[in-house]
């Protein structure tokens, strides 16, 4: 059964030896994946509750020091990365069609896209840096004078954007390798199955994203003026 | 998964337009005063959004019913996580007696 | 050589909690017996034979899963409801317990009476009486524990915890620090001394005991200079802190919170934390001016505050009238359901 | 590389020989063997931990050792036992081995990924053998903070570091097992045809895959907070310690199940084969660890009765602590049951098996005391405690993991044990046991407090009782140790089925040929369905 998979793929399918099918290998990869990322939500779960908890007790502080970030560039990022999950999407498309080219300039357009949110994102965390808003001794937030509680949000707030980050980087270097394999011609249209695999990856990142905006930067510019 | 499905560039582009209308909306709202209700409507709202990349751009409206029970059992467990938590940090103050 | 196998009982809830475990012990036995046995006997009973024998198979029994899912479940709530109740009323000291503080540090017991007296990994209460510890620690979590009352509770650093018990018995009992607290855990240990009223009264006044903890706190309290700003009349910049204990206060960001030890402790190291209602964040920290043990006296003396007669209702507009007309040591007022502060957590 | 060996048959051991073949090997079985290995070396480090701990407590001055030691060494005896050795024990050892060929697969669904399982458990053990090397950590394996940001000066952040790592070989084992259960089953093998140590694995891993994350990013919170200073836990920071707990408890508690329920799928496979019974009631025992899993998550609060967690919160968790009792009741009374007009046999694993029922008996229902709010009050952070687990973990856990052992070491290596001792040390291993941790209910309930250096004297007589046992359950353990590598050369040699067991790893040679199976299997009874292996030997190959 085996061997007539491959006869009927050709070399470009690489159903490995343990699998009868390349429908059984596929359903496996993408349920292994689909794991892979309730496990992820476990992980940032974790800080969620931090956040949860430290909001429902320090609202207002939570609230002053959520103020501080620029809404509209954090709007402008939320823009740019579901740019980033259309274009992927796209690729993913592409990838069901066999169209090489296409993918590859989706998955390129992908990748830039990528690397403008984590510019912006660079850029907003020096500006934190320069407003002594990093977390640590030198930590001040103007007019909250417990800085304590006010420090908590800018862990969490680094903790979160910064794992975030960290998933973006390794997506683009995902991005990376799968331009190089589909130049490579590795996929076709029987065989795309580590396109479509980044492609959740990419679009679990960006809905951990869709979260963090609202409860980071949004949910408390009203309040009570601290 | 197997059973394969194409979807059309059109869908895709009407559901990332959504995305960017309801980011909009998301944020406008956030400077309109609302009192309790900005973080349910902010969550109201992200929830909508991600539906739309997880039934769109994930395929999870093609998937199988695996998929999606394995969907809903992490977001289930992110609850349990929340939850039983927040029964903690929530009550500690019922009960005049510090501490408790 | 000693080998005892229960611990003396010596405070009103030890009987109790013994009572529970004999319940929990008889269950216990019980199902131990009953699978033993059973195991026993088949393994006897229906020993191989044969390498050839092949038994009948038997597939199961849906009444009987449910018979011993059932039976199960109906102890163990039992046990939940006993020991819940029982729990409860640990967490609830009554309102006349003789309030004493205790201050966790590694790896040493700092305790304080209201008469002033200090001790350290030694503490002398009445037989008789109950007593409520009210706990803090000053670096990591430490966990007061006296196995001969049955009771434990974890000392945290940046808040209030309180145990409360009420010794039967004369004696000498062991106090242990039951939370894993770094090197010298296992030496912080100590000893309760339950005494006679009488011998506890001789006691107290034999220690040369600088001033109640009221009085000390009512030195500091001029010393650190909160004096200036809370003035008894009211006129200070700061509130009137008089009769606030117990009170709801309401805030200047709209929330509510219970004026109690944890608040007292908040504001004074974290005063912006919570502004009152009314008042401006002026209030400066006095984070690393006063220790554990100065936060305590500070917190005895403003509970210790009434209300001086004939001045206006203290605290300004920004606070409520107290819901009910209990005395302001009385902690059964309806809790504060729906606050979200942590100086009311 | 391949030699064929002229009168044997070419089996996974002998299809390729050398370093490289295993170290590279994708093959679920030998990854099997190198987790034999790698777990085999930490639990008789964590034994040596437990040794000294043992000896120190044998006088009340705290003499042997000084605190600070002994403190390390309870903490590095904690985490060794849990996280390097039982954790992956029986799943990642005798699951990894076996679970595939039980549903008749060839292999795992990805076997790149489990050898990555594998490195990842390594490098995390060489992280926390580089901390006991460098110094030790002295925290207890529960980490709490602000001790373990603040305060400790010891190395937690190489430990906290080491167990990170294993904690993703440990999920990613578990989704291995969920894809595997679920896309490589053999045509026939349904749901209800699996065998009850597969079902028990499944569960297994849907708590790894759940709740190790949680772990992970608890540690990486931990490690921010101790090394750049960020205040998460530390009031003095502005955090609260007891988030951390709850962080910490919501894997730890589950992460028992994890040690716990491989050991029950290990007992019900042995029940089965030595009673020549299907497990009564198969359903139910099967549910059973599925619901296990699933309430274990809802319960971890019972580690918090007198941490300054609210309350309430306390009365719901110790509420919804009973509710996990119902299926491991469950389950027992099902084993007790499938034992009634069955045709017992004596051999080893089931003398285990019988071993873990009893010890397991005990140690859950003093876990009921533990969970009952009144009581827990007075023996939290006692020895009541410790006697508790070491009565799931050791008495139970580490029996059906030997059990196991004994009962697959023939399909493993193609070899039998020496029987005569392996019941000797079965024996001495229950007696040596119970003379350990019994005391230690007593100690507890008295307030002899857990993690301590120097004790009261009165406590004196207990702690003999349990250190003398410990040196004979040290001796226990060293015995199979020696017989079973004793056997690899001079052990009968195995037949296909030694114990005319229907499972379909024995439908196979032993050892078994690379691919499990040299005709892949087609399912067509239920499981346990003994007419078919009884009486006439059906032999493979
Ligand atoms: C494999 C490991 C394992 C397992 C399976 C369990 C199982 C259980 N545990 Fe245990 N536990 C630990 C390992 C384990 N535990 C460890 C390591 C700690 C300490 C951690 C630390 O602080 O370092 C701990 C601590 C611990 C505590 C906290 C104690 C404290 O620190 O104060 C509690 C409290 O509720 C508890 C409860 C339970 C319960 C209710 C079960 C239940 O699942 C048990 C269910 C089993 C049965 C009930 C027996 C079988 C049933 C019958 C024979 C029928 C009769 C049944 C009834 C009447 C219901 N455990
Ligand atoms: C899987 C888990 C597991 C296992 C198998 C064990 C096994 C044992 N444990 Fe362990 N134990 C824990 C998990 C485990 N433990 C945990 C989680 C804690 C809590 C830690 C904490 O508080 O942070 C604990 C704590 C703990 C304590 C409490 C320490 C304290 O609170 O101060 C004690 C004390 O008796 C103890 C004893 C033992 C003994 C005697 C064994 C025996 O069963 C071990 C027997 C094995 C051997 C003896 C090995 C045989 C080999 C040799 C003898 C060769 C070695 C040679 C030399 C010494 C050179 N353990
Ligand atoms: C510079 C003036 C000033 C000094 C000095 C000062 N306070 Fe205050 N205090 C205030 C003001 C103003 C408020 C109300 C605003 C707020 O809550 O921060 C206040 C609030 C409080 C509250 C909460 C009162 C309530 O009604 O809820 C307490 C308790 C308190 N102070 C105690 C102290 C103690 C104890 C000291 C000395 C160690 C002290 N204060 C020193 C100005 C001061
Ligand atoms: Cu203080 Cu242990
Ligand atoms: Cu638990």
């Amino acid at each position: 059964m085996a061997s007539e998979a491959h006869a009927i793929h050709g070399e470009t399918l690489a159903l490995r030896e343990q699998f009868d099918t390349a429908a059984q290998q596929k359903d496996a990869s993408s349920l292994g994946m689909w794991i892979f990322l309730v496990t992820e939500i476990m992980f940032f779960g974790g800080m969620f509750l931090a956040y949860t908890a430290y909001r429902s007790w320090y609202p207002d502080v939570f609230g002053a020091a959520s103020r501080t970030l620029n809404a509209t560039i954090g709007a402008l990022n939320t823009a740019v990365l579901l740019c980033s999950s259309f274009t992927m999407v796209l690729a993913v498309r592409a990838g069901q069609l066999g169209r090489r080219k296409a993918v590859i300039v989706f998955l390129a357009l992908t990748l830039i896209l990528g690397l403008v949110f984590l510019g912006v994102k660079a850029f907003e965390w020096n500006e934190k840096f320069q407003e002594h808003h990093i977390p640590g001794p030198a930590f001040h937030l103007e007019g909250t004078p417990f800085q304590g509680h006010a420090q908590l949000f800018f862990s969490l707030y680094f903790a979160m954007t910064g794992l975030h980050a960290l998933h973006m980087i390794i997506g683009a270097g995902l991005l990376i390798y799968l331009i190089v394999q589909t130049k490579r011609g590795i996929f076709s249209a029987e065989y795309y199955t580590p396109i479509d695999m980044v492609g959740l990856y990419w679009h679990f990142v960006d809905v951990i994203w869709i979260y963090l905006f609202p409860l980071l930067y949004l949910i408390d510019r009203h309040g009570p003026k601290a | 998964m197997s059973a394969q499905h194409i979807d059309s560039v059109k869908t895709y582009a009407w559901v990332w337009i959504a995305l960017l209308i309801l980011t909009g909306v998301t944020t406008g709202v956030a400077y309109i005063d609302l009192g309790p209700f900005s973080l349910p409507v902010a969550l109201a709202i992200a929830v909508g959004k991600m539906l739309l990349v997880a039934l769109f751009f994930m395929h999870v409206r093609h998937s199988n019913s695996l998929t999606k029970l394995v969907v809903l059992g992490g977001l289930m467990w992110l609850g349990i996580l929340l939850l039983l938590s927040m029964a903690d940090f929530v009550t500690r103050g019922w009960i005049r007696i510090p501490g408790k | 050589m000693q080998f005892p196998l229960m611990p003396v009982q010596a405070s009103t809830i030890s009987g109790e909690v013994d009572h529970l475990l004999y319940f929990l012990l008889a269950v216990a036995v019980f199902f131990i017996v009953v699978i033993f046995a059973a195991i026993f006997y088949f393994a006897i009973r229906y020993r191989r034979r044969s390498d050839a024998e092949l038994p009948e198979p038997v597939h199961g029994s849906v009444p009987l899963e449910i018979l011993w899912s059932v039976i199960p479940f109906g102890l163990t709530m039992v046990m939940f409801t006993w020991g819940a109740s029982l729990y409860f009323r640990m967490n609830r000291p009554p309102d006349n317990a003789v309030q004493i503080y205790a201050v966790g540090k590694q790896w040493m017991w700092k305790l304080q009476h209201m008469e002033g007296q200090r001790e350290i990994n030694e503490l002398h209460v009445p037989v008789g009486r109950p007593i409520k510890l009210t706990m803090t620690s000053e670096d990591v979590i430490h966990s007061f524990y006296v196995p001969a009352f049955r009771v434990k509770q974890d000392v945290l650093p940046g808040r209030y915890s309180t145990i409360w018990f009420q010794p039967t018995k004369p004696g000498k009992y062991h106090l242990f620090c039951a939370e894993y607290c770094g090197t010298k855990h296992s030496g912080m240990t100590g000893w309760i001394y339950v005494m006679e009223p009488q011998e506890y009264q001789a006691w107290l006044g034999g220690g040369a005991a600088a001033g109640s903890l009221a009085d000390n706190g009512q030195k500091l309290f001029q010393d650190l200079a909160c004096a200036n700003c809370h003035k008894l009349d009211g006129t200070g910049r700061g509130p009137n802190l008089a009769g606030q204990f117990g009170r709801t206060i309401q805030l200047s960001s709209g929330g509510t919170v219970a004026f109690n030890e944890d608040y007292i402790r908040e504001s004074v190291l974290q005063p912006a934390a919570k502004v009152v209602s009314g008042y401006q964040a002026i209030m400066p920290t006095f984070q690393g001016l006063v220790t554990e043990e100065g936060l305590v006296q500070l917190v005895e003396y403003i509970k210790s505050l009434t209300p001086a007669s004939g001045s206006t209702p203290p605290g300004g507009s920004g606070v409520t009238p107290p819901p009910d007309k209990q005395a302001p040591n009385q902690r059964q007022t309806q809790p504060s359901v729906g606050t979200s502060t942590p100086g009311n957590r | 590389m391949i030699t064929a060996v002229a009168e044997e048959k070419e089996h996974y051991l002998n299809a390729s020989y050398g370093l490289k073949s295993w170290l590279l090997t994708k093959d679920h079985k030998r990854i099997g063997l190198l987790y034999l290995a790698t777990i085999t070396f930490f639990f008789f480090i964590g034994g040596a931990f437990a040794t000294l701990i043992r000896l120190e407590l044998l006088t009340p001055q705290g003499d042997l050792v000084s605190a600070e030691t002994y403190n390390k060494l309870f903490t590095m005896h904690g985490v060794v036992m849990v996280f390097f050795f039982l954790i992956p024990s029986i799943p990642a050892v005798m699951g990894n081995f076996f679970l595939p060929m039980m549903i008749g697969a060839r292999d795992l669904a990805f076997p790149r990924l489990n050898l990555l399982s594998w490195y990842l458990l390594v490098i995390g053990g060489l992280f926390a053998i580089f901390a006991m090397v460098a110094g030790g950590v002295d925290t207890g394996w529960t980490f709490y903070t602000p001790y373990s940001t603040t305060y400790s000066n010891t190395w937690v952040i190489a430990t906290a570091l080491g167990i990170f790592v294993a904690g993703f070989s440990s999920i990613l084992t578990g989704l291995n097992f969920i894809v595997t259960v679920h896309r490589m089953r053999a045509p026939g093998m349904t749901w209800f045809r699996m065998p009850l140590f597969v079902w028990a694995n499944y569960a297994t891993a849907i708590i790894q895959v759940l709740g190790t994350p949680v772990l992970a990013v608890t540690i990486m919170l931990l490690f921010c907070e101790r090394v750049f200073h960020i205040g998460l836990f530390d009031p003095a920071l502005g955090g609260d310690p007891v988030l951390f707990q709850h962080l910490f408890w919501f894997y730890s508690h589950p992460a028992v199940y994890i040690m716990v329920l491989p050991g029950m799928g290990v007992i019900s496979e042995l029940i089965a084969v030595f009673s020549r019974k299907a497990v009564f009631g198969y359903a139910f025992v099967a549910f059973s660890s599925v619901a296990i899993a699933v309430l274990g998550f809802l319960v971890w609060g019972h580690h918090l009765f007198v941490s300054g967690q609210s309350l309430y919160a306390g009365m719901v968790f110790s509420f919804l602590s009973y509710f996990v009792a119902i299926p491991s009741a469950i389950k027992v009374f099902n084993w007790t049951a499938t034992l009634y007009k069955g045709s017992i046999s004596y051999a080893t694993p089931m003398l285990y098996a019988f071993g873990f029922i009893g010890l397991f008996t005990i140690g859950g229902l003093t876990g009921l005391f533990v969970a009952c709010l009144g009581i827990d009050v007075h023996v939290t952070d006692t020895y009541f405690v410790v006697a508790h687990f070491h009565y799931i973990m050791v008495g139970g856990t580490l029996m059906a993991y030997l059990g196991g052992l004994h009962y697959w070491w023939p399909k493993m290596t193609g070899r039998m044990y020496p029987e005569g001792w392996a019941k000797i040390s079965a024996l001495v291993i229950f007696l040596g046991f119970n003379l350990t941790f019994f005391p230690q209910f007593i100690l507890g309930y008295l307030g002899m407090p857990r993690r301590y250096h120097v004790y009261p004297d009165e406590f004196q007589v207990l702690h003999v009782l349990s250190t003398a046992g410990a040196s004979v359950l040290a001796v226990g353990y060293l015995m199979p140790m020696v017989y079973f590598i004793w056997s690899l050369k001079y052990g009968k040699v195995a037949s296909a089925n030694p114990w005319k067991a229907p499972g379909l790893e024995w439908q196979t040679a032993s050892p078994p040929p690379v691919h499990n199976f040299d005709v892949m299997p087609v399912v067509r009874n239920e499981a346990y369905d003994f007419s078919t292996t009884v009486g006439e030997a059906v032999e493979v190959g």
